[in-house]
């Protein structure tokens, strides 16, 4: 086995083993101390049905309705666990795999598949849920992250004390999008302003198929602290341990203490993307690995142990995600196609001559191919 | 150029961006500046002069070295109500953001279906002429006018710049603020006093608009930006000697005033386009491109295109031979004529 | 295209450019390749597919995921007499290579007298038509060939493919090799034991030469990637309807062979220029500037563009409509033989 | 006076303190231990040399001869310490103020006239001395000296043993060039490739205006370790001290035991560039307090109370140094100007249509001004 997949050290923050088992972290323990058994089923609720939605888009996307999927399997745990932590009115910049996010945020998760399918770029209103657009050019929007938390600065929003005020601002990017200049500029940027931003590296060992050391002979989160940035690496696959550590970043950015940067050290257990063949690159064994170290498996065996989940309680969570898989399908199979006219819109705010001309044109040119008479 | 009250005071155009800022400033809290340099220095070319200390560092912000990080932290801040200035410190330094710029800034916009605006402004001193080292002449417009949801403009005088900054941030759409900075020191009399129009008509339609700086019926010359000197000086040469040129001042190269300039082709049968950037590829392209489209069976002649050569910006030393300066537009109005 | 003894296998381009690879690797122990994914992966279409097996990881190098960085570091490579080839994944991605491509390799040899050369290869798989996701699908050319310094080639057809890359990676100038990811499936006859010809000649020439690859009389299409295919298929429609049309394939972008492009308009008077670029300040711009300069007095017509509009390249869903697709081209040969 | 002109702490490297005085250690101490008396002197004489040059140069810039000029007044100790620890067939990627390190790589100084004057914009062979270009785009060439030691690298010409062979790359850039992205790619570029590089940075405490805490809050050394770069922050005005270090880096890139870092912590005592003015943003207080802890002062100091040096070396060097201010100004002003074709020289290696079609028309062109009957 390579030596990226070797067991996470022992410096992981982690506060369920792989094995379930609840342990005692003096700094961390105490931040979700507080957390209820009905917190706990959330998170696991949050889990299996981000999964679901995960599963049945891949599954979509091989019956031919979606261009392209790129699954978040085996990230849910770094997915929820953050996600949990946030408030509503945080600000969330995801990559294109942060579906535990979208769905922590509120978002109807079925607009992911709008990008996915080539009918829109977009495909919601960033502001309905303070979650901005997937970005899939690699750690441009760490900078955006960080503009927009000096925004949260110049409102006023940070340090006040009043938790309804102040805000945080999240950047989630892979180990692959460490390696770009912008994630550098990103924290550099955010340390000379103090900015309420915590940027979140989900290390899922890959970028494509090239594994973390080959982005970082150290440990993705040694960067940060380079750059004034405190850090920490988590257990990427222990939900309550990546709660804990982003409740702690939140609270250093709404309270004007400034950035964070946060490693949870994970594994993409699918491929990259449908498009993707990961038996190129990496071994079974190791996906045989990780596979056994699957984030849902560990909390669950936690709820079991402990005695807070009965039978009921799977029963109607897996009649929940079927439902959510059923309405996915039936959403995206009812999509249909946009207008081409919708090339022409809101390229810009204010009318534009060009825009308006070809539009124009383009109009008539397809009148053109109507039945004659057909045109009205 | 405008006739204007003698109290009026002459104004250098460097000048007048400085005070366009910070009459946007005093307009909307939501302005702010962000370059190199532009904080206790006033940036190398002094526009940001005095701005710092009337509108503090929250405002306007020094940030570190780096133009990825000043495009990308400014859209992010456009994005939350902010309407950031940012100011590159010489064209030639302008690529480390191309990416920003053309994959983000531009078509955030359309990602968003219109949900998300991006009133962000780079400005830009550009061109050459000035006797500086590598990577401080460069005219890039070109590079930048291939994109969709860009703005681009450039202004030639000293109350267009006031005019056109005020009007490029209140656009909502991100606009390419290109500054001649050969004519940084050029004085023309203007009240600064008087913030500009900035009404959505003044920012679809004034901030765009070519305009026609010197009427003539034999050819035209569509020039913009530190051309538009020269284009004058050539159409009072070519006076001398009997020659009626028309001087068209683009202003914006993106979107580019074609009613105003073929309304000029279809009257005087001939155009000459001239700019600091290399003609292959650059904005005479497109521009003769599509006036000939449009004006076919009015031209006498090819629209001609003087420019830079294809070739890296020279040193210093031979600028002068590089640029399209008086004789070479003359040589090209001599060459349209000879048709 | 190419008549081939039956025992020749058909190849796709992608296959074909794969070979190229190798022939040049095997010809030059200076040659490697750097990029994302090209090694175990073999490169996201498999274009390096077996090169790290047989050319091992210091000539067939993954890369860290930084564009500027990969191009960056092969200019420091080509000065220690490396001849690096770079994989860009996909022409959206390209852009953070922006500042390392137009500010450092395309002015190395201008700035060192001619004393550094400048042997780097960017190969980008490029265009639309694939059905892909946002930034997957662009057509950056143009941007790129208003810069001194570079060289840009398109290959549309497999036996190009492979004779390009390879004469390509011989320049000792920068080579842009973009690669129209629409057509790397279509196949052709090629035998790809024979090395190209990477004389002087065929670097200076053939690399650089436009190719009239269907004759006709009343127009040219002149067209270059992906839209070579469209052109034919555009020429054979028209035939069937008693008109006769040129094709031209251009091959390179920078420099454009003029020659046989206004050979043939002096023929024919007429040019349809189609590209997937957005029109505004595209290829077809350059061309009918400079080929209507040139022809003046034997067009017909004026020069029509075919391509892309002035919008973000939009979702995959409508990409047709966006594509200078058959019907889109047709209209335009229709308009020009109207006027 | 504010953070950033405060004392270097006491994590400096420092081999002589700024009174003059030769400090152990124990590190350090014996990579230096070899210098001669002569060595020394030689330091001495290059740090006087380049500065007289250098004043020459800036006084030529006021007599309008050349355009612009960047000085290295108050660095000398970083560049001629540094410089002079490099094998002639090391590479070294200078910024645009490294003229001490030029001296030292025995390139004829005047040849840096041609860029400052608009003559050129090279103005060497690279080749000749193994010293590039100067670079003016910020950072863009670490990433050059990067991919130029990973060729090094393939050459087989590192841990070979053999000094004859075994090559080092350097990459010069300033505290302000840290923030760009290209540095950060490069530092992971040199990381996961092992490369024989040395990133020595010249952390004068400003970038034109902008003081070193706007690009870090952290010292600048913490930067490289967070990419596994080993690191270390020297006194840069201690030419002993850069002396050692830069020693020690090269030993490493040669020996094929990777990339470093130096942060040589030294001050600007001119201006950014002649077309700065740096009243206004700094304090005289300030230039007062780095004027007082010149680099050249301090080894004077050193090596008059060391009895090292006498009457006739500082005469003799004196006089070397107007001859070298001497022979500038005289090379300078008998530079004249380079044809106009030159522009179209050299933008391709291999012949190019266009730009034989423009330069032709060019030339036609300008005999076109010629008297009548004056063209050959
Ligand atoms: C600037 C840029 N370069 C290349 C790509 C192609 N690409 C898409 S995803 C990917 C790998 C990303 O890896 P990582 O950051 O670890 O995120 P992960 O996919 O593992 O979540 C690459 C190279 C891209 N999208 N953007
Ligand atoms: C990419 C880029 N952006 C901006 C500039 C303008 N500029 C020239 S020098 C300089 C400051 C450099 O500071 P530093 O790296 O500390 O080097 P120093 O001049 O202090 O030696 C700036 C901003 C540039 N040359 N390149
Ligand atoms: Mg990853
Ligand atoms: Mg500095």
């Amino acid at each position: 086995m390579d030596a990226h997949t070797a067991a996470p050290d022992a410096e992981l923050v982690q506060l369920i083993t792989p094995e379930g088992v609840r342990v005692e972290n003096p700094t961390y323990s105490p931040l979700v101390a507080g957390l209820t058994a009905d917190d706990l089923r959330g998170f696991y609720r949050d889990m299996v049905l981000v999964r679901s939605f995960d599963a049945e888009a891949t599954s979509l996307q091989r019956q031919g309705e979606l261009a392209l999927w790129a699954q978040c399997l085996g990230q849910e745990a770094a997915q929820i666990g953050s996600g949990r932590a946030l408030a509503p009115h945080d600000f969330v910049f995801p990559a294109y795999r942060e579906h535990g996010v979208a769905l922590t945020r509120g978002l109807d998760l079925r607009k992911i598949l709008h990008l996915f399918r080539g009918y829109k770029h977009g495909g919601w209103d960033p502001a309905e849920h303070n979650f901005h657009l997937y970005t899939l050019v690699i750690g441009s929007h760490s900078l955006h992250a960080t503009g927009y938390a000096m925004g949260v600065q110049r409102d006023g929003n940070v340090g006040t004390g009043d938790p309804a005020r102040d805000t945080a601002v999240v950047a989630y990017f892979g180990d692959g999008a460490t390696s770009q200049g912008d994630v550098s500029e990103a924290l550099t940027f955010s340390a000379v302003n103090n900015a309420p931003v915590v940027f979140f590296c989900q290390n899922n060992q890959w970028a494509i198929s090239v594994p973390t050391a080959r982005q970082s002979i150290v440990p993705i989160a040694n960067r940060a602290p380079g750059f004034g940035v405190p850090s920490v690496r988590v257990d990427g696959n222990d939900v309550l341990a990546v709660h804990a550590v982003m409740l702690e970043a939140l609270e250093r950015a709404r309270s004007g203490a400034g950035p964070s940067f946060i490693e949870a050290f994970t594994y993409r257990m699918g491929a990259h993307t449908t498009s993707d063949d990961p038996t190129r690159y990496r071994t079974a064994a190791e996906e045989d690995y990780w596979r056994a170290r699957d984030p849902i498996d560990r909390l669950r065996t936690h709820l079991v142990n402990e005695g807070l989940v009965d039978d009921a309680f799977f029963e109607a969570l897996q009649a929940e995600a079927d439902e959510l898989a059923e309405a996915t399908r039936t959403y995206c199979r009812g999509l249909g196609e946009p207008p081409a006219t919708e090339m022409f819109e809101h390229i810009y705010s204010v009318p534009h001559p060009l825009v308006a001309e070809e539009r124009a044109w383009f109009e008539e040119y397809e009148e053109s191919f109507l039945p004659e008479g057909g045109a009205s | 150029m405008t006739e204007a009250p003698a109290k009026t005071p002459k104004v250098p155009m460097a000048k007048a961006i400085t005070m366009g800022l910070r009459r946007a400033m005093e307009a909307d809290p939501k302005v702010l500046l962000m370059g190199e340099d532009i904080g206790a220095l006033g940036g190398v070319f002094r526009v940001t002069d005095g701005l710092l200390k009337d509108f503090g560092p929250d405002r306007v912000v020094d940030t570190p070295l780096a133009e990825s990080g000043i495009l990308g932290t400014a859209i992010g801040l456009a994005m939350r109500g902010y309407r950031p200035v940012c100011e590159i410190q010489f064209d030639g330094f302008i690529f480390p953001a191309f990416d920003q710029i053309t994959t983000q800034l531009a078509k955030m916009t359309f990602r968003s279906h219109g949900l998300l605006q991006m009133p962000v402004v780079i400005r830009v001193p550009y061109g050459g002429g000035i006797g500086a080292v590598e990577h401080h002449s460069e005219s890039p417009e070109a590079l930048f006018a291939h994109t969709a949801g860009l703005r681009i403009v450039s202004p030639s005088n000293p109350a267009d710049a006031f005019a056109m900054i005020q009007q490029a941030i209140a656009s909502p759409d991100p606009v390419m603020f290109f500054e001649p900075k050969s004519r940084y020191w050029d004085k023309a009399e203007l009240d600064t006093d008087v913030p500009a129009d900035t009404s959505a008509h003044a920012i679809e339609v004034s901030l765009h608009s070519a305009r026609v700086v010197r009427a003539g019926t034999d050819l035209t010359i569509a020039a913009y930006g530190p051309t538009v000197t020269t284009a004058l000086a050539a159409a009072e040469s070519a006076a001398a000697e009997g020659r009626s040129i028309e001087v068209i001042d683009l202003r914006s190269i993106s979107p580019i005033d074609f009613d105003t300039l073929t309304a000029s082709v279809q009257r005087t049968g001939r155009l000459v386009v001239a700019h600091e950037a290399p003609v292959f590829f650059g904005s005479g392209a497109e521009i003769a491109a599509r006036v000939t489209e449009r004006c076919f069976f009015a031209l006498e002649a090819p629209v001609l295109r003087v420019g830079g050569f294809h070739a890296p910006y020279p040193p210093a030393n031979i600028e002068e031979e590089y640029l399209p300066n008086l004789d070479r537009l003359l040589d090209a109005v001599d060459r349209a004529l000879a048709y």
